[in-house]
C-alpha cells in the first residue's frame, strides 16, 4: 500500500477526529497509511517531528512557527481547533483554597502556566482580554501538566491555566474560573503535515477528505465516541459521564492576520527573531 | 585464671575440626601449643579470646565466660590482621584507645612499643609498605603495649630473622615476668615451644584432641637454652610429635 | 543454596517491609490529603484488580523488556570497559576524562541524536537507559578494580600470565561484585529512566502506563503502574543477587 | 601531592578529550545534517558569548548550590546507614526489604508529596535530588561494606572494640572509597535531577536554561547549558577525584 | 642460569633498599639468602622474577633480561598469593592453565601437587577456608606443578609444623635432583638455608648488599643434616649473622 505517514499526537481532546479517522479506517479508505504516533509531551512530539521521525504533528501554532524557523519542513494544513464562544478549551481557575478570588481582587496571586507555548500566549491574551492589570499575575513556571493540577489542588499555588478536561476538574474540586479562551477568537491547534505531503495536492486532499469525514461522523453520533474521547482525551474518572461531547469546526487554513497575531507576540517575546512569511507556512496553493 | 572447658568445634561446611578440647592456665603461668598444620591451633585460640564460640563446652576467663569486644585477652594473629587504613603507629595504638587512653599517652607508649620491636623511625608508614616481618612486629608491638589478663599468640614470631626472633622472645619473658600475665603461645617451633612453654600441648588427631602434654618448670630461665633438660624435653617432644602427626 | 527457613524468614521481612510502608503511607495520605495521595487500601485494591488484567502484564512485559535488554546491553560495554579503566592506570587516564565531561551531561538532551539514529521504536528506548546505566557501570566498577589488591596481580603475572590472563583470572573476578553493585544500582536507575523514554511513542509500559494516569489525574490507576514498577524492581534486585550468590559463591567464605 | 608535570598531563588529556569529542561532534553533525544537532563550533562560540554573562553564572550558581547541597545531605544519610546495612547481617536483613522495595519507584512521582511538604522553594528541590542520591550512596556503601575482609573486623574486636570502635576503625575506613564511588556516580545522576527538578517553579538553574531553550528550540542556548552543565560535572568529579586522595591515602600505596 | 648485575632498588619514598647486589646461579645450583627483617629479601626475589624493575643494574635468564608474565621464574610469594575466587584446586593449577596446558591435564597435574604437599580431598575448597599453613601448602603445590626455569622461594615453609616442613623440604630437594631447576631460597632460619642452600648469602646493612656468602658442597645430601661440617656451617652462619644484623 501507500507509504506510512506517521502522524504525531498528544493525549489531548482536539486529536479526537484524528483519532476517529484513524480507528474507523477512514484515512484508509482515501488510501492513505496513518499512523497515529503518540506523545506525552509536545517537547518529545517536536524532537521526533525535528529528526525526521514523524511526517505530520498535531501541535499549537507557537510549537509550529518555532520549528519552522529551526528549518523543519512542515505545512499547516489546518486548524485543529479554534476558540469558540459555546465551547470552553482553556481557562484561569484558582485554587479551591482560594476559591474566594475574583478578577477583581487578584494582587501578586502566583499562576503557573509553562513558557514558550500557546499558555503563555493565551495569558497574555486573558490578561488584555478581561482587562487584568499588569502584576496582578505572577507566572511561575510549571511545566508538567499534572503537577501544576496538584499544585493546584493542594494549594500551593493560587491559580493556573489549564486546559479542558483539567478545568471541570478543577472546578468541580472547588476551584472558580476566572476567565477561559471562549472569546479570545484564535485558533490554538493545528494539523501540519511534512512539505512533500502537503505539496502533493492528492495526498493533502484525502487526508482532509478522511478529517472531515470523521468530523460528520462525531457530530451525528456524537455519544458513539464518548469512550474514544476519554480514552485518549485522558478525561478524569468523574468526569467521563458529564463532560461534554466536544464540537470540532471543519478544517480551515489560518488566515495570515491570526499567523501574524502569534508572530507578534512571538517577536515581542523574542521567540523569534524575524517573521516568517504566510506562503512558507501554508501550502502552495 | 583461663580456663577452657571441654570445647568442641565443627565449621558450618560439616568438619569437626576440634573436639574435647581443655586447658586451665593460672596467673603467671603459660602455655605452648603444638600441632600439625591446619589441626585447628588458631581455631582453638579464637575461641580462647571470644572471637568464635565453641559448638560444645565454654572458656572462663577469671571464671567468667570470655566475650569478644572486651580486650581481655589479646590476640596476635597470625595474619597480623593490621589496619590497611591506619599508619603503623595507628595500628600500634589502637588497642589503647579502644580502651580509651589519651592520644598523647597511647602515642608514647605505642612509640615506645615501636622502639622495642626495632621499628623506630617507620610510625608514619603505612603497613602496606612494609615487609612480612616488619608487619608481624608491628602485630607484637600491638599486642604488647596493652595490658590484657590474657596474651595469646599465634605464630607471632614467624616471619623474623633467628636474632629479632630471640630478643622478641625475651622481651615477651621480661614482659611476662613484669605483669604475670598468662600466655597461649602457638609455634611451629619445637625450641620455640620448650623455651616459652610453662606447659607444652601437643594437638593431633582428627578431629583434634590433647595428644600428649609436658611440663616444663624450668622454662624460660637464663640459660635454659643450653642446659641439657631443654635439649632432652626438645628431643623428647620432636619424638611425641613423629608418632602423632 | 540456602534452606526453605531463611527463605520464608525473607519473605516475612519483605511482608513486614510492606506492612510499615503501608502504615507510613496512610498516616502520610491522612495528613496531606487526597489531592497527591490515595489512601494505601484503595490503591491496594486498584492494584488487585489491574493486576488481573491481561493489559497490566503486557505493560508490566514491556517494560520488563525493555529493562532487561538495557541492563545486558550496558553490561556487555561497560563491564569489560570498566575493568580496562580499573586495570590500568594508562587506559584510565586516557579515557577518563571523556567519562568525566560527558557523564554530567543529563542522556535526555541527546533524545534528538537517538531518535535520528535509531528511530521512534524500542532501539531508541532501549539505548537511552542502557547509555545512563553504562555509565554508572563503569564508574562503579572501574572504582572497584581500582582497590584490588596488587598482590593478586603479582601472582598471577608471577605464573607468566601476560595481560589476558591477568584480565580473565584476576580483574574479572575481582571486578564481579562490584559489577553487581552496579546492577542492582542500575534496577532503580532503569526503571526510572523508563518513565521518561516510555513518554514517547508508545502505548506500553508501566512507565506509559503511569504518565497516562498521571496526565488525567487517575491517582489509582497510577499507583497500579507504581506497584508494577517495584514488583519489577524487586524482581530485578533479587534476581541480581541470587545471580551474586551463584557466581561470587567465594565471598560467602571464611568466617568464624 | 602531584607534580605540576603531571596535572599538565592531566590538563593535556582533557584537551585532548575536549578535542576528540569535538570532532566526533563535527562528524555526526555533518552525517546527520539536522537543526537539532548545531555544529560544535557554533555552539562553542555561543558558549564563549554566553560565559561572559553574568546570567550565565547565575545559573551555574543556582544549579551548583542545588547539587552540592543534596550531595551533601544524602551522603550525610546514606553513607552511615549503608555502613550499618553493610556491616550487620540483621540490621541488612531487616532494612533491605524497604530499599529493594522502594528504590524502584520512580521518585519523580513523589514530587508533589515533596512539593506539599516542603514547598516550591529550593528546599523541595534538594530533597528531590538528595532522595534519589541517597538510595545509590546506599546500595554503593553497603556493597562494599559487605566486602570488608573479617580479618580486620576480628582484629579489632580482639583489641576490645565493641560495635562502635568497629564502625568507627573498621567499617567507616572501608568503607569510604566506596562512599566516594558513590559520590562520583552522584555527581552525573544529580545533574540528571538537576534537569528535571528545575523544570519548575524556577527560572534559574542550568536545568531550567536547557529545558526552556529546548522548548523554545534555541539549539545554541541549550548547549550552552549542556556545557554549564558538563562543567559542573567534571568540577564536582574532579572535587570528589581530590578529596578522595586526601582521605584515602592508604590506597595508593604498597606497589612495588 | 640466573644471573643478577649489581642490582639497586629504592622505594618512591625514597628509601634505598637494596644497593649493589649481585648473583649467579647456574643449572642445579642452589641458593640460600638470610638476612635481617625488612632488609630487602623479598624486594631482591621480586626483582630476580621480574615482578619489580630494579633501579640500577639487570637480571638475566639464561642470557636474556628477565621479563615479567612469562613464568620463567616461578616464585612463592611470602603471602602466599592465592586467588581468594578460585578454588584450591584452581589454584593450584592455575600456572598450567596459564603455560596453555589442557583441563584434565592441568587437574592432574595439580591433584598430584596436592597430594604431595598433604591436602588431598581439599581440591574444592575455597582459600578462605584454609589455615595459614595449608594456604602455603597450596602455594608451594602450585610452584611445584609448574616446569619453571628458576625457582624462588619467599620463606616458603615458615608456618608448617617441623614434620611437615621436613616433608616439603626433601620434595623440593627430589624435585631438583630430577630436574635440575635452579633455585633461590629466602629463609630465616639458619638451620634450614644451610640444609638447603648451595651457596649461603647473608644480606645486611642500610641500604642492604650482600654482607657474607659461604659455599655448602655437601648441601641436601642423606645425612647431611647429622654430619659435623652441617652444624660447623649452622654455627658459622649464624655467628656471622650476629656480628652483622
Ligand atoms: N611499597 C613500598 N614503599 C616503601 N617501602 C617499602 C615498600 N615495600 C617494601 N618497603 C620497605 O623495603 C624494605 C624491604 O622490604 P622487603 O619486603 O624486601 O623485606 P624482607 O627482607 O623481605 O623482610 P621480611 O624478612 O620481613 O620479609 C622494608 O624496610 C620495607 O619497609
Ligand atoms: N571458615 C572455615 N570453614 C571451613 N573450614 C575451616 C574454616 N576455617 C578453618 N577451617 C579448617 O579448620 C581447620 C583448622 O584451621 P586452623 O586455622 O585452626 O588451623 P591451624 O592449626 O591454626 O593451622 P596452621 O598451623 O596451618 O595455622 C583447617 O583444616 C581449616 O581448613
Ligand atoms: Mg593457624
Ligand atoms: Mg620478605
Amino acid at each position: 500500500g501507500a507509504a506510512t505517514i506517521r502522524f504525531g499526537v498528544l493525549p489531548v481532546l482536539d486529536t479526537l477526529p484524528l483519532q476517529v479517522a484513524a480507528r474507523e479506517g477512514l484515512f484508509a479508505a482515501k488510501g492513505l497509511n496513518v499512523e497515529l504516533v503518540s506523545f506525552m509531551s509536545a517537547l518529545e512530539r517536536d524532537t521526533a517531528m525535528q529528526t525526521g521521525r514523524l511526517d505530520g504533528y498535531f501541535g499549537d501554532l507557537i510549537a509550529t512557527l518555532l520549528l519552522v524557523k529551526t528549518g523543519a519542513p512542515l505545512r499547516v494544513v489546518s486548524i485543529a481547533y479554534e476558540s469558540r464562544p459555546d465551547q470552553r478549551m482553556f481557562g484561569l481557575v484558582t485554587s479551591p483554597h482560594k476559591a474566594g478570588l475574583t478578577l477583581g481582587t487578584l494582587s501578586q496571586n502566583s499562576v503557573s502556566i509553562s513558557r514558550a507555548t500557546i499558555m503563555e500566549l493565551l495569558l497574555h491574551r486573558m490578561e488584555a482580554a478581561y482587562a487584568i492589570p499588569a502584576g496582578a499575575l505572577v507566572p511561575l513556571e510549571v511545566k508538567k501538566i499534572p503537577i501544576r493540577m496538584q499544585m493546584l489542588l493542594a494549594g500551593e499555588i493560587d491559580l493556573a491555566l489549564l486546559p479542558e478536561p483539567l478545568l471541570s476538574l478543577a472546578e468541580s474540586k472547588g476551584g472558580t474560573v476566572l476567565a477561559t479562551d471562549q472569546n479570545l477568537a484564535m485558533p490554538l491547534t493545528v494539523l501540519c503535515l511534512a512539505d512533500r505531503l502537503a505539496a502533493d495536492r492528492a495526498t493533502l486532499e484525502s487526508f482532509l477528505a478522511a478529517y472531515r469525514e470523521a468530523l460528520r461522523r462525531i457530530a451525528a453520533e456524537p455519544e458513539n465516541y464518548r469512550g474514544l474521547m476519554a480514552e485518549t482525551g485522558r478525561i478524569p474518572l468523574e468526569l467521563r459521564d458529564s463532560f461534554p461531547m466536544y464540537r470540532y469546526l471543519d478544517p480551515r487554513l489560518p488566515t495570515s492576520q491570526e499567523i501574524k497575531d502569534v508572530q507578534d507576540w512571538m517577536l515581542a517575546k523574542g521567540l523569534l527573531a524575524q517573521p516568517i512569511p504566510y506562503a512558507r507556512l501554508v501550502p502552495a496553493s | 585464671m583461663l580456663e577452657a572447658r571441654r570445647l568442641g568445634k565443627r565449621f558450618s561446611g560439616g568438619r569437626e575440626i576440634l573436639r574435647d578440647v581443655s586447658l586451665r592456665l593460672g596467673q603467671g603461668e603459660s602455655l605452648a601449643v603444638l600441632g600439625p598444620s591446619g589441626c585447628g591451633k588458631t581455631t582453638l585460640l579464637y575461641m580462647l579470646c571470644g572471637l568464635s564460640r565453641p559448638d560444645v563446652g565454654e572458656v572462663l576467663l577469671d571464671g567468667k565466660p570470655v566475650r569478644k569486644g572486651t580486650g581481655d585477652a589479646a590476640i596476635i594473629l597470625q595474619d597480623f590482621g593490621l589496619l590497611p587504613w591506619k599508619s603503623v603507629l595507628d595500628n600500634v595504638a589502637l588497642g589503647l584507645k579502644i580502651a580509651g587512653i589519651g592520644r598523647a599517652e597511647r602515642n608514647e607508649r605505642a612509640r615506645a612499643g615501636l622502639v622495642e620491636v626495632g621499628l623506630t623511625g617507620r610510625e608514619r608508614d603505612w603497613p602496606a609498605c612494609l615487609s612480612g616481618g616488619e608487619q608481624q612486629r608491628v602485630a607484637i608491638a600491638r599486642a604488647f603495649v596493652m595490658s590484657p589478663r590474657a596474651l595469646l599468640l599465634d605464630e607471632p614470631f614467624s616471619s623474623l630473622d633467628a636474632i629479632t626472633r630471640e630478643k622478641l622472645q625475651a622481651t615477651l619473658l621480661a614482659m611476662w615476668r613484669r605483669r604475670g600475665v598468662p600466655y597461649v603461645l602457638v609455634t611451629h617451633s619445637v625450641e620455640e615451644a620448650v623455651y616459652l612453654g610453662g606447659r607444652i600441648l601437643l594437638l593431633a588427631g582428627d578431629p583434634a584432641g590433647v595428644a600428649d602434654s609436658f611440663d616444663n618448670p624450668g622454662f624460660g630461665s637464663e640459660g635454659y637454652r643450653n642446659s641439657e633438660e631443654y635439649y632432652g624435653l626438645v628431643r623428647q617432644v620432636r619424638a611425641a610429635m613423629e608418632e602423632l602427626f | 543454596m540456602r534452606s526453605w527457613r531463611s527463605r520464608a524468614a525473607k519473605i516475612g521481612r519483605y511482608l513486614l517491609a510492606l506492612l510499615l510502608l503501608g502504615l507510613a503511607w496512610k498516616a502520610l495520605a491522612e495528613v496531606l490529603g487526597s489531592s497527591v495521595l490515595p489512601p494505601p487500601e484503595a490503591a491496594l485494591a486498584a492494584f488487585s484488580r489491574d493486576a488481573l488484567t491481561a493489559a497490566f502484564w503486557r505493560h508490566f512485559g514491556a517494560s520488563a523488556f525493555r529493562a532487561v535488554s538495557a541492563m545486558l546491553l550496558a553490561w556487555l560495554i561497560a563491564f569489560p570497559l570498566g575493568i580496562l579503566m580499573g586495570g590500568s592506570r594508562r587506559i584510565d587516564a586516557l579515557l577518563s576524562p571523556f567519562v568525566s565531561l560527558t557523564y554530567p551531561i543529563p542522556k535526555i538532551v541527546l533524545l534528538p541524536i537517538f531518535l535520528l539514529l535509531l528511530g521512534l521504536g524500542d532501539a531508541s528506548k532501549i539505548a537511552m537507559i542502557a547509555l545512563i546505566l553504562a555509565y554508572q557501570i563503569l564508574v562503579t566498577t572501574r572504582d572497584g578494580v581500582r582497590g584490588v589488591h596488587h598482590k593478586h596481580i603479582d601472582s598471577v603475572t608471577s605464573l607468566g600470565a601476560g595481560k589476558l590472563r591477568v584480565f580473565l583470572d584476576v580483574l574479572l573476578p575481582a571486578a564481579l561484585p562490584h559489577g553487581f553493585t552496579a546492577l542492582r544500582l542500575g534496577t532503580g536507575v532503569s526503571v526510572a529512566v523508563l518513565f521518561f523514554v516510555e513518554s514517547f511513542a508508545t502505548q506500553t509500559g508501566l512507565g506509559y502506563l503511569i504518565i497516562d494516569s498521571w496526565g488525567s489525574l487517575d491517582y489509582l490507576r497510577m499507583f497500579s503502574g507504581i506497584f508494577g514498577m517495584s514488583l519489577l524492581g524487586v524482581l530485578l534486585y533479587e534476581g541480581t543477587d541470587l545471580l551474586e550468590r551463584l557466581v561470587c559463591a567465594w565471598r560467602y567464605q571464611g568466617r568464624r
